[in-house]
């Protein structure tokens, strides 16, 4: 393949790559943006459990066209439709729920992860404003999951390393990130920073390290994204 | 029963509120009380303290909808307390933004999971909790913290405010509501913590009892103000689904805006 | 009427005493013991709500026998009938409501009443043992509620004062009372300590003051109980 | 969904259960989980902490029904947290009261708002929280106070135990749980608060999804372990109604027991 011919994955894709790997029984909870467009590509029978923090405990996938409930919608305003044995609760204890430690997988967007697991998702300015932000449920869901994923762009629309030494802007706090995914690969993050499980097809090592701006160990077992 | 008091429209709902009332506003995307936000609107009352999970994007000029912001812009708004304050990208700008960033108002960011927990706690009597959402970020920074069993936890509030502004699909004489779906979201917390709760109903008001007992989301001891909106009734936008690299690649947690 | 003749009220008499003056449109919580009685004689129709700490919002009389539902049942274990427009939440909602400060009225039994209007009513025991006794949902009440009454016998079995000048007993704390009913006297409690609103038929005040361990004033509008 | 695991008897369900275990006891009169208890009791487990409202009177020699205080008497509880920890008056006494006070077992007595916003918090994730009962009171002596705008409040904390025992009227095989009137009680927050909530449910298990999901009272994700109890039943004692003075004359909170 060509350098030419080589592609990110979209925002579909990486989804589909996120949502390959949540395990059976999970009580998993995405996040707005690309971590909700997973609920199309989850192993329901598997019994997954999609679980929003505005309260919709069992839904599925994205409602057909023409088929969208205005009331069965996710924080990221995606209409969904409900799984049987679904049940609703209010804002309140969906927090609850998130806290009680019972989410084994909370997936959410940022725009900076750094080696260390810690990643930025608040606010897209470093001018120490605690004021101004959208933080929505990231700072629960941070402390409560047993898990956090990101799914993200590798680069700004500009280019520049999403995935980084150390976060420039304010850091969200809590539990970090095990696990990125993004549109050129898979990366787990543990006790020696950025390790490289996938890539995205015809994309080299090299090609993702010059777009990482922290070193990429890579693992034994590295393999092509299944897109 | 006490019965709530029953009104022709949200104009005549939100008639009394004065200047300097403190209103929280329910609803995430579904379940917004639209056509209390756009009377309280129209009212004029000023120097208005807004609790509500976001502050939202202004649609007046857009669409005629009013929101949040559409107050703040207005200078209507003292302050707001809302997990979503700022636009998640500078190239998608909130006017309402620029009015927090030049101190025409104030704003207060709070965990979403923290805001729904203080309205809970507000509506329950409960003064404060702690919590540890925020701990390890600037957030938490300032705030009082403290350890049980070796985990951080951050010390917050609980909040009631004048006025709740809540929407159900169906509501009874006693005042006892049903909320459909995710429209439920903050709507059963908030009509706890207002001390004057107003509820905009979809459905036509039905007689006390009509509900099972354990069936009723909201008991009706919590509502004051019932307004059937009948005719001319302001609905959630409807967003067409997106796909591929757009406008919210930057955005991890999106707008939390209602478009 | 001979002294002979005068009889002190019975629990129901006592209920139906303090029924009468709950006021139109109130929020009632009435406690275990006499209180709860008081459900078969309060006027519904003046909109009064009667709200238990278990749960119930807007019951009503005790259910007619042969016709109770064991799960439509007080903290006192009556069997009682919910009334149209009737809702169910569970413990927390119930006592949320109770500290929320809307309930306008909270109907306690009492070991003894103090002429300040504290009261003791969770434990027998002068002993000091603060691990032993039966609060239930006293302290929240007296916390929560926005008026304190009780409903209690003036005396023991034996015949001491159970209206006293300082409680003997571990008082409950919070609100303190401002009415009690009892099966001799209605006695509003107020700046002055106690004072005589009403009498049992036969009773005089110096009757009732002799098993009163507390000064009573007497309303100037002094009557008998309605019974 | 992640289904409950479905047991045959109350037996089956808690025969795991190891000494040294936490664990709620929900009800109040009714929906009380009396198979579990007695399940309980004929299993063997001891030195356990058991949460309830109540500690209720032995019952065992008397009705063949079994409570936490027969569990105390057969010295198999290391404490308990209850609202109503002793009899009401020194001439009804409870026979689990004797071995509190000889120290054979420890009793907290909590008042029961406070017990149950404790284990509210609890499951919701909530170390520690402030509420007014018992300020004023002996309760309160030892206890960590602090004043929130002019009014003081005593510092509680969350609970949550190895086990919650809980009893619903229907269930779907998701663990989506349904109550029946004042039978709901702590039922849900005790569901929410044990790391394995085990659920004994009148009526046979429906198919997933035989609910309105706007109607559940309990989500499914909090039930562990389901079972219906289809034969020989243990039911709620029934109280015949009392008149005129009698023995809780002396009782303002008469005895908070099941008989």
């Amino acid at each position: 393949m060509s350098a030419e011919a080589r592609e990110p994955l979209n925002r579909e894709q990486v989804a589909a790559v996120l949502a390959g790997r949540l395990e059976r029984d999970w009580i998993v909870n995405l996040g707005v943006g690309i971590p909700v467009l997973a609920c199309d590509f989850v192993d329901l029978d598997a019994g997954i459990v999609l679980s929003s923090e505005n309260g919709l405990i069992g839904y599925g996938w994205h409602a057909p066209h023409g088929h969208e409930d205005l009331d069965i919608v996710s924080p990221g305003m995606q209409y969904v439709v409900l799984q049987p044995g679904a049940a609703i609760v209010h804002h309140a204890d969906a927090f609850g729920l998130i806290r009680s430690g019972r989410v084994d997988c909370s997936v959410l967007g940022a725009y900076e992860a750094a080696a260390d697991g810690s990643f930025a998702n608040w606010t897209p300015h470093a001018d120490g404003r605690t004021d101004l932000g959208g933080v929505g449920g990231a700072m629960d869901l941070t402390q409560g999951a047993k898990r956090v994923w990101l799914a993200m762009f590798h680069t700004t629309p500009e280019g520049a390393p999403r995935l980084v030494e150390r976060c420039t802007l304010p850091v969200t706090g809590g539990r970090h990130a095990s696990l990125v995914v993004t549109d050129l690969a898979v990366i787990e993050v543990g006790e020696r920073g950025f390790e490289l499980l996938e890539h995205a097809p015809g994309y080299s090592v090299e090609d993702i390290q010059a777009v990482t701006a922290a070193p990429l160990s890579v693992s034994p077992s590295l393999r092509p994204m299944p897109v | 029963m006490p019965r709530p008091e029953r009104y022709d429209s949200a104009a005549a709902a939100v008639a009394d509120i004065p200047d300097g009332s403190s209103i929280l506003v329910a609803g995430f995307h579904a379940g917004v009380p639209w056509n209390l936000v756009q009377a309280l609107y129209e009212q004029g009352a000023t120097d208005l303290v807004m609790i509500s999970t976001t502050v939202n994007r202004p649609l007046l000029d857009e669409d005629g909808r009013v929101t949040i912001a559409d107050l703040v812009l207005a200078g209507r708004v003292r302050k707001v307390i809302a997990s979503f304050t700022a636009a998640p990208h500078p190239s998608q700008p909130n006017a309402a933004e620029d009015v927090f960033r030049a101190g025409g108002a104030e704003a207060e960011l709070v965990p979403q999971g923290t805001v729904a927990e203080r309205i809970r706690a507000g509506g329950a009597g409960i003064p404060a909790f702690y919590t540890p959402a925020g701990v390890g970020s600037a957030y938490a920074e300032g705030r009082e913290q403290r350890e049980f069993d070796g985990r951080t936890y951050v010390l917050e509030r609980g909040i009631t405010a004048d006025y709740a502004f809540v929407r159900a699909q169906r509501a009874d004489e006693a005042g006892n509501l049903v909320y459909r779906r995710a429209a439920r979201n903050f709507n059963p917390i908030m009509a706890t913590a207002g001390r004057c709760t107003i509820a905009e109903i979809d459905d036509p008001i039905l007689p006390a009892g009509s509900f099972d007992p354990d069936q009723v989301h909201t008991p009706g001891v919590y509502v004051a103000r019932l307004v059937h909106i009948a005719e001319g009734r302001i609905e959630a936008p409807r967003r067409t689904r997106r796909s591929g690299r757009e406008l919210d690649l930057d955005a991890p947690e999106d707008t939390g805006d209602a478009s």
